[in-house]
């Protein structure tokens, strides 16, 4: 298997393409951890609107360490601010706007991704204390559901699969993957290859996928900012 | 973004004939008269409708239902003041009536919205109204289940709006206006003043922008009551 | 049958009765028309919260003709007011109240109440609009339903009966009814008589019931307020 | 009527052991950390608890569980900075978790809450969590079927409380604590401060008074953030 430590893409470099793709005025739910990330790399000339799950909506960045308000938080329980446009209100209807198909873009992290677009992401399935969250209401309900993901585990273990192997997050939902070595759309059960990186070769892209990489057309080339890398 | 226009016409001209419609309000309060009239003007027929009642006098909906443009009505009361519009309507075949229980229709609309589609209710078991739904016992008593309601398009009233689409709403007026917000594809929401983002404390929004399409300033809007103390016929 | 005209009580007094029963901190529901009535009755030492299902709670009363703000109306679309303890809603939390079984007590009018507690008050089955607004959901979920009624039709027939003729709004749902000549449970599937105007013999009573009268304790005296009548 | 009562011990003392809870907060937002270090001091046991998450530090619903009050935890998302109570417990087999995906459990709540005893939800179709619950199909698309959460008592934290039990929330700390009022027998509510009749605008109430039993002023409630900052142990 091919060693792609040195030239995959950084998480920095993940989240910013993943944000190039989000449109002015979309409703996007950023998953906590790794795709908060994307939310500093929105375009300036688009503005998107952030969901937290715990009942805000349009809110600001973190306050300044020490002037933190703990009943102002996002759903990863950090500090979060308000401004012109946010608005507060209670589970059910934060959830109302998930199940009810309200979201335009839900970006989560990935155990496993299957090529069906089933979604791994809340349970190794070894003991430890199962914790679910928000994840499944997300996964099946947000129009576009895309993941953020180094394309192989850290053992070199592909994330991108034929099927998933742990406890399922939902079926069929990912609609796109922003991995570390591509851009990969789900499409009728099916990965299609739309982007990678310039350093690697397609075979050696399809080493390191657990599926077949299909084609639909030309796979551009994944230019990130080095400034992030 | 800047949900903002500037005419109901704008608005309602995107609605095709054979949409299927929620507009807001119980009886007067909080429905959305100069959409509806902006409506009549555009002229879309073969409506399906979705309103707590069917009108009062001859404006608003029951203007619209005197222009023949509504096939379908889903309401829970269909009776008021000066109902003949409606029930001239339905005794002469023109318009089908879709008699819904208030709650019901209001969690069949709120199920719509959040994504549920299907629920039970002890409402209306054993009536007439149950006929044909699933029925099932839960800890010893009886439910029927209902299914949610969706539209292309709602006509929603609300107080203030942002360019955002953050609602607020004038006391009783409240009434079916958010929930119907959240069920439609297109939430067009009249408002007596649209204020600057940020011109609505952030806990006293009703509506959150994410269920509103567009937000039209209606400045001193009409209020059904008093047009129809003044006897006006629209149009 | 026996002539109840000159005896009967007036719907003043068979809504004082009604008010009588209503317990500090109730949250009450009153009909529109008749039942609207009750809360003119109130006792002054009891405070009743009023719920009127278009989205208001703890509303006061009309304002001085002329002075209408149609925002603030009842379920009955009259025009009335706010006091300190209001609220507005919408109608799904409005129903929230009413399903959830948070209401105390509805207080509706009838066409027919079966022994069972069977209702009809929505639809006279022949033809005209049909229209049901919020009863069949208060009937069926308030923990108290009490129906006031005249004992007995426009043409004398009685409106306690068996069982319904009518098109239903709800199944064993009344728990008591104040007629214009007694007051009477239903508990297990009968009708059980608690008071009744002296005027009227128990026999002559029964004569103009459509079901059997139980008595499971004293026959008490229904004395209304003569002023009222 | 007058549901104010003076400390957060009068409140809990009616709590029973095998009392099922509903206790607000999402994480330490909205945590009504008095009224549940009240019940620690009260001691009730074999206690089924409702929360989103399962505590944090030594304080609060974590101090609740380490005192061995809990006998089942029903949430979405059992972990925190700080999880080591509820671990401990969970692997020791001395609690049962019930995990149920965060908009899933908000719903169920809401359901009791509005009488609604069963409903369907496309979340968690096709995973583990849907195992054993009825299925469907409805417009092309697959549904589990969920049931409502009911509880004899919750505990919830507002801002702003008048006599009557209308309430108000601050900011994030709304979340699941108007859902909880609306789904418990009986809802006891600390808020920062009591206010007179006619102290919240009619229109920004987010919590009618018909949901609230009685209303507790906590002056400068803690914040569970705050106290695991301060490596607080309660009690």
């Amino acid at each position: 298997m091919t060693d792609i430590t040195d030239i995959k893409l950084s998480n920095a470099q993940i989240a910013w393409r993943a944000a190039q793709d989000i449109e002015d005025g979309a409703y996007v739910n950023l998953g906590i951890g790794f795709p908060e990330l994307v939310a500093r790399f929105q375009p300036e000339d688009r503005q998107a609107i952030f969901h937290s799950e715990n009942g805000v909506l349009d809110f600001g960045p973190a306050p300044p360490e020490g002037e933190e308000n703990w009943d102002c938080i996002n759903a990863g329980k950090k500090a979060i601010t308000i401004k012109p446009g946010t608005s507060f209100f209670h589970q059910a209807d934060s959830f109302a706007m998930v199940r009810g198909g309200h979201l335009d873009l839900a970006i989560l992290g990935a155990y496993e991704v299957a090529q069906s677009g089933d979604l791994a992401n809340w349970s190794t399935g070894r003991g430890g204390v199962p914790a679910v969250g928000g994840a499944m209401d997300l996964v099946q309900s947000a129009k576009r559901v895309a993941v953020l993901t180094d394309h192989v585990t850290r053992k070199g273990q592909p994330k991108l699969v034929a099927e998933c192997a742990l406890p399922l997050t939902g079926v069929r939902c990912v609609t796109r993957l922003y991995t570390s070595l591509a851009t990969v759309d789900i499409v009728g059960g099916h990965f299609v290859l739309r982007e990678k990186i310039p350093t690697i070769s397609l075979e050696n892209l399809q080493l390191v996928t657990g599926a077949p990489l299909h084609t639909d057309g030309p796979v551009v080339d994944l230019i990130c900012p080095e400034a992030l890398a | 973004m800047d949900k903002t226009i500037h005419a109901p016409a704008v608005a309602v001209s995107q609605i095709p004939d054979g949409a299927t419609l929620m507009i807001g309000g119980f009886g007067g309060a909080g429905a959305p008269i100069e959409l509806i009239h902006a409506l009549i003007d555009h002229g879309a027929k073969d409506l399906t409708v979705i309103n707590n009642n069917a009108g009062n006098g001859h404006v608003g909906l029951a203007a619209l239902i005197e222009q023949k443009q509504v096939r379908k009505l889903i309401c829970s009361f269909p009776r008021s003041a000066d109902p003949v519009v409606f029930t001239e309507a339905y005794q002469a075949g023109e318009i089908e009536l879709e008699l819904v229980p208030q709650g019901t229709l209001a969690e069949r609309i709120r199920a719509g919205g959040a994504g549920v589609p299907a629920f039970y209710t002890p409402t209306a078991y054993g009536t007439k109204l149950a006929e044909g739904k699933p029925q099932e016992e839960f800890e010893g008593r009886m439910y029927i289940r209902e299914r949610w309601l969706k539209a292309d398009f709602a006509l929603i009233k609300g107080e203030l709006g942002d360019p955002h689409g953050n609602l607020t709403y004038r006391m009783a007026s409240r009434n079916f206006n958010p929930l119907m917000a959240m069920a439609a594809t297109t939430t067009f929401a009249q408002v007596s003043r649209v204020v600057p983002l940020g011109g609505i404390d952030p806990e006293h929004v009703v509506t959150p922008g994410i269920f509103v399409s567009n937000v039209i300033e209606v400045a001193d809007p009409a209020q059904e009551e008093e047009l129809n103390r003044a006897k006006v016929v629209y149009p």
